[in-house]
């Protein structure tokens, strides 16, 4: 394949929202999709998040002539404008996050890839239900967007907690009683500050027996506040993402269990979705979860990973693998 | 005046009438300040060298689209350059801008009408401008400092408002805001959010140079003891003009939820210190007396010009910060020189 | 030493946009020479001074120094060759103290290491008691009053144990025991060889000082000649160019006492003032003076609303008044002209036309929108009537000389029309001619039947126009009398407090 | 006025002998002031009323806690107050202390010695500081914009070092920052970070108060012109404090990645800021002259208490926010008040 020289079929422009790995991964996984399939890819920068600079790069995007627009959409259900720009240049887009039903029938949606925010959280707080008690915090990520209420609403019915689990504030009994929930505190989806959210908590609540971390950076910052602290060993910890150092976790123990996907395999599929759209051989308008595989020591070899793009076996298993299948009746339809 | 009653001999009375044309045209001459201009001509470089590396840069649809891109931006730039002028500025602008989008927002969702939405998100904003200026003025501390907490506070506002997720349908606001103007004469099928850009310019153009306030903001940023001394209201002064920022703020609430057709925390990131950094590249001085809306609006149309300059010029992504952050530092320095 | 000069300056030209400063202007100073510097303002005095020291760097020219030319022209090569300078605008750090702001940038150290504050603060007493200064060295100088600050400057100047030194209008704010002090010091440096150029618009000063009397006119040096060879109307016609008018006639008709008082100080008493009572009556020019300190500034704060009695009361033509900030006092008809236009009266990046039309814009505005053909018309019409040496209208006030920045802030007094004006020290660092046409102007006013105060240290000054001398000392009146029946002798011994008050 | 021939009575120079004295006790109690430990006072209030609230609050393991919170930010601090005295700032800070650990990160990654890794790294931001210094003294541009203009660049620098991934390992800076000190005297189990902060403090307070170095910072915050014109190199100074500032940078890079045993470039968000807000929250005057090592310390010390107390309080996240934005608020208008 080295040798002979492929013509490229036009230029694939990738959103990136923020420098953080789990987008930069996205775009790595969409790489390297887009180079078997003889795309280029063209990656349009929004370091703040900001959506008027994802517009900006939507707009920019169909200036520069792209064929198909795909990438992170900086929140959830903000990306409107994006899309009817693109509707208007005629440019296919699909996004990874964004889901909002009344987008699936506009012209030239592919759809949306994204994990089931709900049932993600809900299944660690399943498994935590059943394998902790005492007391509960959660570290969220930035609020405001919807996606960190979201998680922590469905870890709260995972765990069976009663009360207004939209709203997700403390305090709340959960598993029967066997579990309360006495605290959130947000770590801005960092370590830094999951680190001292977790020195906060621990401080306030020195009897802390569970802990749920809503990404994987800010559960490594809390368990080092919980080492620095000496209260690594009496903390159920539990986190979600499957960032390689969420899964060493995983395998050393001190994250009891976490729900993982894989930025890197959404990308790699969001390319194969939108060549077959230009292909023909799929129609638009459809909403996609993201593959997850839920993980405790036992079968975290199983977790997909966010680096299997380092690996061009890896990449060519996963090129083969088939399509994603729509979601059957999305969510509001 | 005391004056009429002197006996005035005319030979006497330097400059002599001899000279006094010359040292007009002279002081004329000197007033204008060609290197004002000076961030036009980095931008026809740009453009030109951009235009050259590909084929799509130089079109009418990159145009309008770097418009759209800084109208908003522009609208706020010529609100912190009112303040820098009186030596004042506002880092609470960002989440005030989203505050404005998000109340008008969620009275939307709620089946407000749209004017009684509008009033109260340009209203939420305007209230907090005045709570800046009044902080502002009666403890004479730093707009820095006192901004800069408001900024803090209207974050927790914000994302406690939005809670569960962003608004994602500004209603009439997108049909306003959402696209282009018709594309025949005098519209020319620009971006919609250019006509509340143009508007503010003007206004601020016409505040600054031909209103009293305007000259009194100037007065209070070049010295606001003597300002103080000859009778002007420092307090009320200010207070008005931070009320003014807020309702600016407002206005961009507005244009911008519109465009994007969503109201939520982030919606403005970075516009405080994006704000500004075009002022001061225009040519406007941090912390007083000089500049005005004119050098300002050319600073913005220079981020706006570069910007999208960057992204063509096809470097990686990371380097295009890298880029962006040379540039300012390089167009300040620029703008330093040049006096 | 005599051979070779102290100072020699070689056809240095200095230009700024609009105005040629210095036009090739040549002069020498022998070791142990005091030089007086004279001209009229903006004639280039201290653009001289500054060229000298290096803040600006002359356009052509060379400066040379007991014999080597100076090179590179920065202020601190200037104080490494020996030239010490005490500039027109005392230039001081407001919070550092008295000790660091006279051996700014010279503290003494262990080693270049660490400051040692005791010994520097030994240094700073012992200079400051070359004035009988008692200060507590370890003040910040901002709470110091300007003549405190001023003789701080002139301490830094002496620290710096200069072979040359120049004093650019050193006295200004300085009151005549003060000066006094100085002139002694500036014999003492002359005797230890220390050449000395002297810039100042006061002659008597000039005359008693220098050997040798330089005139600047335009940026041209008109005269160079032995002071004993020189009369003061000569000089007075060398700076010029014309010759002096005569000094503004006395309103003839006494100030009619009969009438309301247009200002009235009844008993009034602050914690500088005591039980002072005094009147201005409209149409009458009335003198307030005193050594700094006596509460000459302190009627001026309380008339501008910028102080409050704390017994007694004011009266405005009969009324009570008592103004909370310059605002009302303004609104009240009452303008105060400051002491320090670049520090309280002026805005210096505004031009001298908004600087003059800033305190009521209405007046110049149309429909709410100012209209610069007004401002242009005021303002042009102050600038011709005090003949303000400034490039144009729109020139910003910075870059006019101190005289005429002086002469900006009476304009902008004018321009108000207020019916009281309150005037501090208005002729300090104007020229003679300026300082005539101020008089005429003040008079002006008064013939139009406002009522004027003149408040100023300068009691010569004060003498030629003014109806009626009102002396404080200690913050009590000690003298009120018609201008016409005392004599400057007795007015200055009052202030000073040899002689009892006459009661 | 000025008459030479005036004969000169010593008796009769004002001010009187017998004044003098009091004079100067009034000016030495005018130059103490006791308002700029309010820090303090307010501190023991929080103290005693949350202490009230719960009973996990007032224990050593809580105040190590804060301790260790504000270390990092309050080594920073002192060197934004050095850079405040002398009316400058550093706006780069956040993304130069990421770029110090980073760079640190990445070498010990790589297998070369600690002490190889740290010297890169706090070199590396010593070279930033230096870089802001000759940017801001050649130009006399405001440092507000240039440093802006920095951190941008380096916000561009480190994503390309890393590629958004953090490094997990910071090693032997780990082992010296990640833990506490033995519990004997005179450790008492503080915080490791704590000793580097301690050590600042000192350092900042010596600068400042007893070095030549720190007296012409003040000189050039007071009044530049005057500085100037007595002959204090401005540009040789500035461009030392800037370094300086570097320096102090990368060392909080070292202890910052050694505590929570991570490098990457969202390490320090918002320290920039928050060591801003901290300074003049103590009474560090923004651009000029006044304030000073031990006020600034207050202000991180009353910083780290407040935000430590609101989480104690129970408030939820967005209210945490707006409580902390009405504090500083609140601070700098006390700040002002005692003046
Ligand atoms: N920085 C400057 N920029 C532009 N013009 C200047 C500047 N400084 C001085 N000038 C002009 O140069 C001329 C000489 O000014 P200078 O200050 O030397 O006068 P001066 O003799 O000291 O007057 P005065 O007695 O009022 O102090 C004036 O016309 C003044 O307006
Ligand atoms: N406050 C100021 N006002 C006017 N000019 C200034 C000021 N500060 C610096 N400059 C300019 O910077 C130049 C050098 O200033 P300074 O001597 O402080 O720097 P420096 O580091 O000592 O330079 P060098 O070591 O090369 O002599 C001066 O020529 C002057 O033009
Ligand atoms: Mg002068
Ligand atoms: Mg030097």
């Amino acid at each position: 394949a080295q040798g002979q020289v492929k013509v490229s079929k036009g230029t694939i422009a990738f959103l990136l929202s923020g420098p953080d790995l789990y987008y930069q991964d996205g775009m790595n996984g969409a790489k390297v999709a887009a180079k078997a399939l003889g795309y280029d890819l063209k990656v349009y920068t929004n370091p703040n998040i900001s959506p008027s600079v994802e517009l900006a790069n939507v707009r920019n995007a169909i200036a520069a002539g792209s064929v198909a627009i795909t990438g992170y959409s900086v929140g959830l259900a903000t990306e409107d404008a994006s899309i009817s720009a693109a509707g208007k240049a005629k440019v296919p887009i699909l996004l990874m996050y964004g889901y909002s039903p009344k987008y699936l029938n506009k012209p030239y949606v592919v759809g949306f890839e994204q994990v089931n925010v709900i049932e993600y959280g809900k299944k660690v707080g399943e498994y935590v239900r059943t394998h902790a008690s005492g007391k509960l915090a959660i570290i969220t990520g930035q609020l405001g967007r919807g996606d960190a209420e979201g998680y922590r609403t469905g870890f709260l019915q995972g765990a069976g907690c009663k009360g207004d689990l939209v709203k997700g504030e403390p305090p709340m009994t959960c598993a029967g009683g066997k579990i309360q929930y006495v605290a959130t505190e947000t770590g801005h989806w960092l370590r830094p500050a999951g680190y001292k959210a977790a020195q906060n908590i621990i401080a306030k609540h020195p009897d802390l027996k569970i802990l749920f971390s809503e990404n994987d950076d800010m559960a490594v910052g809390a368990h080092t506040a919980l080492v620095a602290a000496h209260k690594d060993k009496q903390v159920f910890m539990t986190s979600m993402n499957g960032a390689p150092y969420g899964l060493a976790g995983v395998k050393a123990g001190w994250i009891k269990a976490e729900n993982t996907d894989s930025p890197a395999l959404e990308g790699l599929n969001a390319v194969r979705l939108i060549d077959a759209y230009l292909n023909k051989q799929i129609t638009g308008g459809k909403l996609y979860y993201s593959y997850t595989v839920f993980v405790t020591k036992e079968n975290v070899d199983q977790a997909v990973g966010w680096e299997f793009f380092k690996d061009p076996k890896l990449v060519a298993k996963y090129m083969k693998l088939p399509l994603l299948k729509p979601v059957a009746n999305p969510p509001g339809t | 005046m005391a004056n009429v009653q002197l006996p005035v001999r005319p030979a006497e009375q330097p400059p002599p009438p001899a000279e006094a044309p010359r040292a007009r045209v002279r002081s004329r001459l000197r007033n204008v300040d060609v290197f004002a201009l000076w961030p036009v001509a980095v931008m026809l470089v740009i453009v030109f060298v951009t235009a050259l590396r590909s084929e799509h840069y130089f079109t009418v649809f990159n145009f309008e689209n770097i418009l759209s891109q800084v109208s908003p931006l522009g609208i706020v730039t010529m609100g912190q350059a009112i303040l820098l002028v009186s030596a004042g500025l506002d880092l609470s602008v960002g989440y005030n801008i989203a505050l404005s989008s998000i109340v008008t927002g969620l009275m939307l969702e709620d089946g407000y009408p749209l004017w009684l939405a509008i009033a109260a998100g340009v209203g939420a904003a305007t209230a907090v401008g005045f709570a800046n200026g009044v902080l502002v003025a009666q403890n004479r501390a730093h707009p820095f400092i006192i901004t800069l907490g408001m900024s803090i506070f209207l974050f927790g506002l914000d994302t406690q408002l939005t809670g569960g997720a962003p608004v994602n349908d500004m209603r009439g606001l997108y049909t306003a805001f959402g696209g282009n103007l018709p594309s025949y004469p005098p519209f020319f099928g620009l971006p919609a959010v250019a006509v509340p850009l143009g508007a503010v310019v003007v206004l601020a153009y016409a505040l600054l140079r031909w209103t009293p306030l305007g000259r009194r903001a100037y007065a209070i940023g070049g010295n606001e003891e003597a300002a103080y001394l000859s009778g002007i209201p420092i307090k009320r002064t200010k207070i008005y003009l931070y009320t003014l920022m807020g309702a600016l703020v407002g206005l961009t609430g507005m244009v911008l939820a519109g465009q994007i057709n969503e109201a939520s925390f982030n919606l403005a990131q970075n516009f405080e210190l994006e704000s500004i950094a075009c002022a001061v590249i225009g040519g406007t001085a941090l912390f007083g007396g000089r500049g005005g809306a004119l050098r300002s609006i050319q600073g913005v149309a220079l981020w706006g010009v570069v910007q999208n300059a960057i992204v063509f010029a096809g470097l990686s992504s990371n380097y295009q910060q890298m880029a962006l952050g040379a540039i300012i530092v390089i167009a300040v320095m620029v703008t330093r020189a040049q006096r | 030493m005599p051979d070779a000069p102290l100072l020699r300056i070689d056809h240095v030209s200095k230009r700024f946009p609009g105005v040629q400063a210095l036009d090739d202007v040549s002069l020498v100073v022998d070791a142990g020479e005091v030089r007086g510097l004279v001209g009229q303002n903006g004639a280039g005095k201290s653009t001289l001074v500054k060229c000298i020291t290096g803040v600006h760097p002359p356009d052509s020219g060379r400066i040379v120094l007991g014999g080597e030319p100076i090179g590179t022209y920065l202020p601190k090569h200037a104080y490494e060759l020996g030239i010490a300078v005490v500039h027109q605008r005392t230039q001081l750090i407001p919070w550092l103290s008295v000790t660091e702001n006279v051996l700014l940038g010279q503290l003494p150290t262990f080693g270049g290491a660490i400051v040692r504050r005791g010994e520097a603060n030994r240094i700073a007493r012992e200079l400051l008691e070359r004035f009988r200064l008692d200060i507590d060295p370890e003040t910040p100088v901002a709470r110091l009053a300007p003549p405190e600050r001023q003789q701080v400057a002139i301490a830094r100047a002496l620290f710096r144990r200069a072979r040359f030194l120049i004093l650019d209008e050193p006295t200004a704010s300085l009151d005549a025991a003060r000066a006094a002090r100085l002139f002694e010091l500036v014999r003492d440096l002359q005797r230890e060889g220390v050449g000395v150029l002297y810039v100042s618009h006061h002659l008597e000063e000039v005359f008693s000082l220098a050997d040798r009397i330089t005139v600047l006119r335009d940026g041209r040096v008109v005269a160079t000649r032995p002071a004993a060879e020189l009369s003061q109307s000569e000089v007075v016609t060398l700076m010029a160019g014309r010759r002096l008018e005569a000094a503004a006639a006395r309103s003839a008709a006494p100030a009619r006492a009969a009438e309301a008082a247009a200002l009235e100080l009844d008993h009034v008493s602050t914690d500088v003032l005591h039980d002072v009572a005094f009147a201005v009556h409209d149409g009458e020019v009335v003198g307030l003076t005193g050594v700094v300190g006596a509460g000459g500034h302190d009627v001026a704060r309380l008339l501008f609303g910028l102080e409050r009695p704390l017994a007694g009361e004011v009266r405005l033509a009969g009324e009570r008044y008592r103004p909370h900030g310059p605002k009302e006092a303004i609104a009240a008809g009452v303008f105060l002209v400051p002491e320090d236009p670049t520090r309280d009266g002026l805005v210096p990046a505004l031009s001298v036309a908004h600087n003059i039309t800033l305190v009521d814009l209405a007046s110049v505005s149309r429909l709410g929108l100012l209209s610069r053909r007004l401002e242009q018309a005021v303002a042009g019409r102050y600038v011709r009537d005090l003949s303000i040496a400034a490039a144009s209208v729109d020139t910003p006030v910075r870059n006019l000389s101190g005289g005429n920045q002086q002469k900006v802030l009476v304009a902008k007094a004018l321009a108000v029309g207020a019916r009281l004006l309150v005037l501090e020290e208005p002729t300090q660092g104007v020229d003679v001619h300026a300082t005539a046409e101020i008089h005429r102007i003040v008079r002006g006013l008064a013939e139009e039947g406002r009522g004027v105060l003149v408040i100023s240290t300068d009691v010569r000054d004060l003498l030629e126009f003014v109806d009626r001398v009102v002396a404080l000392r200690g913050g009590r009146v000690v003298e009120d009398v018609a201008a016409a029946e005392t004599d400057y002798a007795r007015i200055l011994d009052l202030m000073v407090g040899s002689l009892q008050a006459a009661a």
